[in-house]
């Protein structure tokens, strides 16, 4: 027993010994289908998501591959440009609404959110459940519409040629519009789960930057969510009313369209990638065993990102025929996300110096992603600018832009934290020597797939091009083998991770020495992660202090005997 | 447990009671012919009273945590600039690049 | 440089792509320092401070100000300069001289036309003085979809909307021919939507005028007459002539061949025929096509040209 | 004390630790949902802005078509549902079960009320040919754009309606609910939330009545 000690309270709290080998934890508490169908476990749930987004990478992954391989030479090699033009909307929308926006937040986020808080669950456990549900239902419509006649709108559905194509997009709009709502209950569960299920102690100025960044990301989720349902809603009244909002053959305008999805997309990118920067600060911090340098500064740019990232959407219509004015305004303010952004970027580099860096394989993709992220920031920085811009946009530059961010800074990004994480999920230790090699191809296969596309955009290769002018073709058939090469990593992670399941060293609870609560709990972590109630009187990343001061709890039972609980939970916050 | 507040019953119905005025207000300002701007200027200021008023009293963040008010307004500031920045489009359709050369 | 900008980007042609590419190769500079650096510093870290042992210990440092406040300043100048720089450039390319001359055009699923001022159409391909302002009046065809006219080695890309006009301008410093693509996406043919820009001397674009305006149409065979409609009328979007299929069937071969339709029915493509399909396109849909040939031959185009058009797939045999 | 504590905690989820914790988490999460509402009629709002700012002129013919005074009388019956509701919470607080379900009975009469007179609103439009989109007919007004006018009124009003309709429905479960005895000041937190919800409603009414009606 030791008493924190607090001015006039004293709040009793115990050391507690990390369960290394409970007999029951979160995966054979229950069993059968049922018990994970209906689960309200929120680690339950996040697996379950994991689950689902990675099927749908590798569906969007291998779509990618046939539009590679399409383009290997200018003629038609494989498809006519119909079914190009579906492959390309589909690889599109299933990594941007299935996968990418999910894959963190609903993933990792789930599994890590309320354990890294010292809670037993998120603030809605059921709603989280329904938002998984939700999340399926769409991703059946979409599914549907695949089944229907694939949609060949592009991933934007600009008018009016959504409205005209005979393509399913109402099925997949649809199902883009429930998804929506996943993502909004998502956002919504993780607001409230951080102010109102901290454990004791945990201040803000506590809190794992991890959860700083989800904590940024729901804001952006709430807020801009639901403009994508409405414009979604707007289009399918647009196309069965004929309401002439956006159509121009009824009187709409379709710039204001592009204003209506940039308004949530362009947030949008940002829930993609401020996950990631947490993830990265984890990471950064933990194999560098040192205290995250500027945690206020990290903490704060993901709410300052949040907050310029949506002032910015219009910097995807600069040559749209949207007026001067907005044209320049848009550019003008683009430029600031870049401020905080560097400042993320500079503070890791500063937390790696007189660390003690361990180049594991996540702190191998750490890495990856500063420099791909880095390049993928710049080149945005590029695209913002006006008087370039209207050469660059919608060429092979954009798409190089967005895959740099997007596959070189989040999927990067998921790939370090899932193999973070891995062992506190499963339990399993994955191979170190196969994690390396298989960073290493992906990281080759990276930049030979999308380096020439920089090239070819810039001097004029247009996006949604099934077959293109003979100049182009010696870039594309590099990017089409870097594609190969990407794919062959990812099939050594698939086999190696399979391999850990069943073969894998049993990991103990904490086996990176990380000093955040969810390495406080056994690997896997208990049903209701932890036997105690964790009470918190350190920073996340105090590395120069020892473990056991970041095992502090109140026994369970004595916690919610209490007759003043809600009382001592606000004194240890203020005062522990 | 400011949470749980009572609203007074007089609170409730002078609430409802100013609202119906402002509506019967809001019609009787529409008889007098505001000349254009101002109409929906005036008829917005009205409207946006009569929301706080609900939002206040009935909502009951008058009594509530703060943080939720916080929430509220912060919606309204983001619509605004939802608002804001597009008409910045299509109000300047054809004004062209001139604007910023004096 | 030269060989810098020759590598990343097409050849300069227009007044102000110069400047364009300047700003291009300014902010590419900048990011390759920012770039070379930030590895630098990773891989340096990582070497230096590789952990040596388990019980390593690392100091303690929370943060620094000073360093805090450099790292936010310098990228806030970098981006002040480069916001000013690419607004200035903008400036011009959205100011066209006042002397320019214009030329309508119009944009349509999937094809072009040009109209100038003196009357002359061109589809899919662009004729312009050289050294003289070219202003661009542009809109999409009604009921049409968005497009966008992108001339790389102008810097110029604008798109097009069926309900009002956009405009562009250039000015073309060297005489040649400069490839155009339709950048917005815009359905099946939206990758085979290009064409050329044709810069002329003033003497050459003076004879060429002169030519064009001369020429009489109706006196043209019908054969001829349907090979410059197959172009003008926006018909090699979607059908070939090389037998290769685009979004419809090529027309090469075409004539007296048996077609199969989405309703079973099948028939044998004659003049009946083939004049059906151009001005009814939507009554019978062939197999493996989707039913989204435009509709509109029937007003657009004389009797004269459609009996062209016949005439010309016919003679493809 | 000790009895008002064990009954209130008979409602709290393992994973909150008190009932004040889940009181307060469940309204801070029905203001984010509120939240999003405000974005969701936001995006009509916009729509409504700009296309009144391109066509002041026809926003003026168009709204003549529209009732002046079924939408004040609308804009009436709502804000006294908004009072019922407001008065079952205080029920629900003053443990006065009977009433909380006397007063829920009226709000979901009054939405009702609302309702009715929206479909004579409707039908009378429909009559005249004023559908929304492309089946619109009528020929009363001389603009190019008389019907997006009209879209954007049907969008607008139906997504309002439609949150009337969901909200007569949470109230009637409510109002299930109350006759078993569900609710009291220790326990009130549906009823509390979903008044939040309709008072919301009826504030986007508050906005939408003198924008679509009162147009001179
Ligand atoms: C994860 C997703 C993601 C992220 C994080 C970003 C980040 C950024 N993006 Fe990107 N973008 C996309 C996804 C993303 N983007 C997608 C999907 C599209 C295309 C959609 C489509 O059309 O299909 C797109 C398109 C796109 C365009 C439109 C291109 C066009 O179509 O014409 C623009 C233009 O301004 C742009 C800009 C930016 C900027 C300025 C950032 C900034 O946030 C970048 C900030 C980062 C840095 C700047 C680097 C780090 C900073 C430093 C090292 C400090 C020093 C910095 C300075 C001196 C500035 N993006
Ligand atoms: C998260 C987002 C994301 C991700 C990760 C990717 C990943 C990839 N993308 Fe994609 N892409 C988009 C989002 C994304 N993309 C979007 C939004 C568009 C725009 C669509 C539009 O214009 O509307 C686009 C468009 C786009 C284009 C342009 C199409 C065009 O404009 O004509 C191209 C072309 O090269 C491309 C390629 C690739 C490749 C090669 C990968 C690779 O990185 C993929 C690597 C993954 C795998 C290879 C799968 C893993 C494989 C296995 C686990 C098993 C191995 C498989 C086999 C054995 C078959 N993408
Ligand atoms: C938007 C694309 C598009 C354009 C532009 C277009 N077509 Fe077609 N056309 C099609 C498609 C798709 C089909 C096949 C479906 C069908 O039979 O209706 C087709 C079918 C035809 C056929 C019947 C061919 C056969 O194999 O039976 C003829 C003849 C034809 N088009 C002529 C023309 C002519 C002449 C023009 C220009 C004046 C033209 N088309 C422009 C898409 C187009
Ligand atoms: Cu026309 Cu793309
Ligand atoms: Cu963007």
């Amino acid at each position: 027993m030791s008493a924190a000690a607090t001015n006039g309270n004293t709040l009793k709290v115990r050391y507690f010994d990390i369960d290394e080998n409970p007999p029951k934890n979160y995966l054979n508490a229950e069993s059968g289908l049922k018990s994970w169908l209906f689960t309200v476990d929120h680690k339950r749930i996040g697996l379950m998501y994991l689950a689902s987004i990675a099927l749908f990478f590798f569906v969007g992954g291998v779509l990618a591959l046939v539009l590679r391989t399409e383009l290997f030479t200018p003629a038609e090699n494989l498809m006519n440009a119909e079914t190009y033009n579906r492959i390309f909307t589909l690889h599109g929308a299933i990594m941007v609404f299935l996968f990418i926006i999910p894959s963190i937040p609903a993933a990792l986020g789930n599994f890590l959110l309320p354990i890294m808080l010292g809670a037993k669950d998120v603030a809605f456990p059921r709603l989280n459940l329904a938002s998984f549900w939700i999340y399926s239902i769409g991703a059946l419509f979409t599914l549907a519409s695949l089944a229907v006649n694939p949609i060949d709108t592009g991933w934007t559905f600009y008018t009016p040629y959504s409205v005209q194509t005979g393509s399913a997009v109402i099925l997949m709009t649809f199902g883009v519009f429930i998804m929506g709502f996943s993502s909004i209950l998502t956002g919504m569960n993780f607001i409230v789960t951080v102010h109102k299920m901290r454990a004791p102690g945990m201040t803000w100025g506590r809190l794992p930057l991890f959860i700083w960044a989800m904590y940024a990301t729901s804001v952006i989720q709430v807020l801009a969510t639901p403009v994508l349902a409405i414009t979604l809603a707007l289009l399918i009244m647009e196309r069965t009313l004929g309401i002439g909002i956006f159509d121009p053959a009824l009187g709409g305008d379709p710039v204001l369209y592009q204003h209506f999805f940039w308004f949530y997309s362009h947030p949008a990118v940002y829930i993609m990638i401020v996950p990631a920067f947490g993830v990265i600060s984890e990471l950064i911090g933990t194999f560098s065993r040192k205290t995250v340098f500027g945690y206020w500064a990290i903490a704060m740019s993901s709410l300052a990102i949040a907050f310029i990232g949506s002032l910015v959407w219009g910097h995807h219509m600069f040559v749209s025929g949207q007026s001067e004015l907005s044209t320049v305004v848009f550019s003008f303010l683009t430029f600031f996300v870049g401020i905080p952004t560097g400042i993320k970027i500079f503070n890791w580099l500063a937390t790696m110096h007189k660390g003690s860096i361990d180049m594991k394989t996540p702190m191998l993709y750490a890495c990856i992603f500063l420099f791909l992220f880095t390049i993928g920031g710049v080149t945005g920085i590029m695209l913002g600018a006006i008087s370039v811009n209207v050469q660059l946009h919608d060429t092979y530059y954009v798409v190089a832009h967005f895959h740099y961010v997007m596959m070189g800074g989040t999927v990067m990004a998921f790939l370090g934290g899932l193999h973070f994480w891995w062992p506190k999920m499963t339990g399993k230790m994955y191979s170190e020597f196969w994690g390396r090699i298989s960073a290493v191809i992906i990281f080759i296969g990276f930049n030979l797939t999308f380096l020439p596309q920089f090239i070819m955009g810039s001097q004029g290769m247009p996006r949604r091009y099934y077959s293109y002018i003979e100049q182009f073709q010696t870039m594309h058939q590099l990017s089409t083998i870097g594609s190969y090469v990407l794919g062959i990593g990812f099939v050594i992670i698939a086999v190696y991770l399979a391999h850990s399941l069943w073969k894998g060293e049993k990991a103990t609870s904490n086996p990176w020495g990380a000093r955040t609560l969810d390495w406080m709990t056994s690997s896997p972590p208990l049903q209701h992660n932890f036997n105690y109630q964790p009470v918190v009187t350190n920073g996340a990343y105090d590395y120069h202090k020892p473990i056991s001061d970041f095992t502090l709890g109140i026994s369970d039972d004595v916690y919610h005997g209490n007759d003043h609980e809600g009382d001592i939970r606000k004194q240890s916050a203020e005062t522990v | 447990m400011s949470a749980h507040h009572i609203i007074p019953l007089k609170t409730l119905l002078s609430t409802t009671f100013a609202l119906v005025v402002l509506t019967v207000v809001t019609v009787a300002v529409f008889y007098l012919n505001i000349p254009a701007p101002f109409d929906v200027v005036v008829a917005l200021l009205l409207a946006s009273f009569k929301a706080t008023l609900v939002a206040m009293f009935f909502m009951g963040l008058y009594y509530d945590e703060k943080f939720n008010t916080v929430v509220l307004v912060f919606s309204l500031l983001f619509f605004l600039v939802f608002v804001g920045i597009t008409l910045l489009d299509t109000n300047f359709r054809d004004a062209g690049i001139n604007v910023w050369i004096p | 440089m030269e060989y810098l900008t020759n590598f990343f980007l097409p050849s300069a042609e227009s007044t102000y792509a110069a400047n364009v590419d300047a700003l291009f190769h300014f902010i590419n500079i900048v990011s390759l320092i920012l770039l070379v650096g930030i590895t630098i510093a990773i891989v340096y870290f990582s070497i230096k401070y590789r952990r040596k042992s388990q019980e390593d210990t690392t100091p303690l440092i929370t943060h620094n100000t000073t360093l805090e406040v450099t790292w936010t300043v310098i990228p806030l100048i970098l981006i002040l300069i480069v916001f000013g720089w690419g607004f200035n450039d903008y400036v011009e390319m959205r100011t066209p001289p006042a002397n320019s001359y214009e030329v309508y055009v119009e944009s349509f699923s999937f094809g072009w036309n040009f109209e100038h001022p003196n009357g002359i159409r061109e589809a899919n391909q662009l004729t312009v003085p050289v050294a003289q302002p070219v202003r661009l009046i542009m809109r999409s065809r009604d009921g049409d979809v968005l497009h966008s006219f992108f001339v790389p080695q102008f810097r110029l890309k604008q798109d097009l909307m069926p309900n009002r006009y956009t405009y562009a301008w250039f000015e073309a410093i060297r005489p040649g021919e400069f490839v155009y693509f339709c950048t917005e996406y815009c359905g099946g043919g939206h990758s085979m939507m290009n064409g050329i820009v044709r810069v002329k001397t003033q003497e050459d674009f003076d004879s060429w005028t002169e030519e064009e305006l001369g020429r009489d149409l109706d006196a043209l065979p019908l054969a001829e007459l349907g090979r410059l409609v197959y172009t003008s009328a926006g018909c090699q979007g979607c059908h070939s002539l090389d037998g290769a299929s685009r979004v419809g069937p090529t027309f090469a071969g075409l004539y007296m061949r048996e077609r199969q339709f989405t309703d079973g029915s099948t028939r044998i493509a004659d003049e009946a025929y083939l004049i059906e399909s151009i001005v009814e396109p939507q009554v019978l849909v062939n197999v493996g096509y989707p039913n989204n040939m435009p509709n509109i031959y029937a007003q657009t185009l004389s009797e004269r040209e459609i009996l062209g058009l016949v005439e010309f797939i016919k003679e493809l045999q | 004390m000790a009895q008002a504590q064990s009954l209130e905690n008979a409602h709290v989820q393992h994973h909150f630790r008190s009932s004040d914790q889940q009181f307060s988490s469940s309204k801070l999460g029905m203001w984010l949902f509120l939240f999003t509402e405000v974005m969701f009629f936001g995006g009509l709002f916009v729509a409504y802005i700009i296309y009144r700012a391109w066509n002041p002129e026809l926003f003026t013919m168009a709204a003549t078509e529209l009732s002046t005074v079924l939408g004040g009388i609308n804009t009436v019956v709502l804000i006294g549902s908004s009072l019922t509701c407001a008065l079952a919470i205080r029920a629900a607080q003053t443990n006065n079960q009977k009433m909380i379900v006397n007063y829920l009975l009226v709000t979901i009469v009054l939405a009702t009320v609302f309702l009715v007179i929206k479909y004579f609103e409707y039908t009378a439009k429909f009559e005249v040919g004023i559908l929304p989109g492309g089946m619109y007919t009528f020929e009363g007004i001389d603009h190019p754009k008389a019907s997006v006018f009209f879209s954007i009124y049907y969008m607008m009003t139906g997504l309002h309606g439609i949150h009337v309709i969901i909200g007569i429905g949470l109230m009637i479960w409510l109002v299930v609910k109350a006759r078993a005895g569900a609710y009291s000041s220790a326990y009130y937190t549906p009823v509390e939330i979903t008044g939040l919800y309709w008072h919301l409603v009826d504030i986007i009414w508050i906005f939408l009545f003198p924008l679509m009606y009162l147009i001179d």
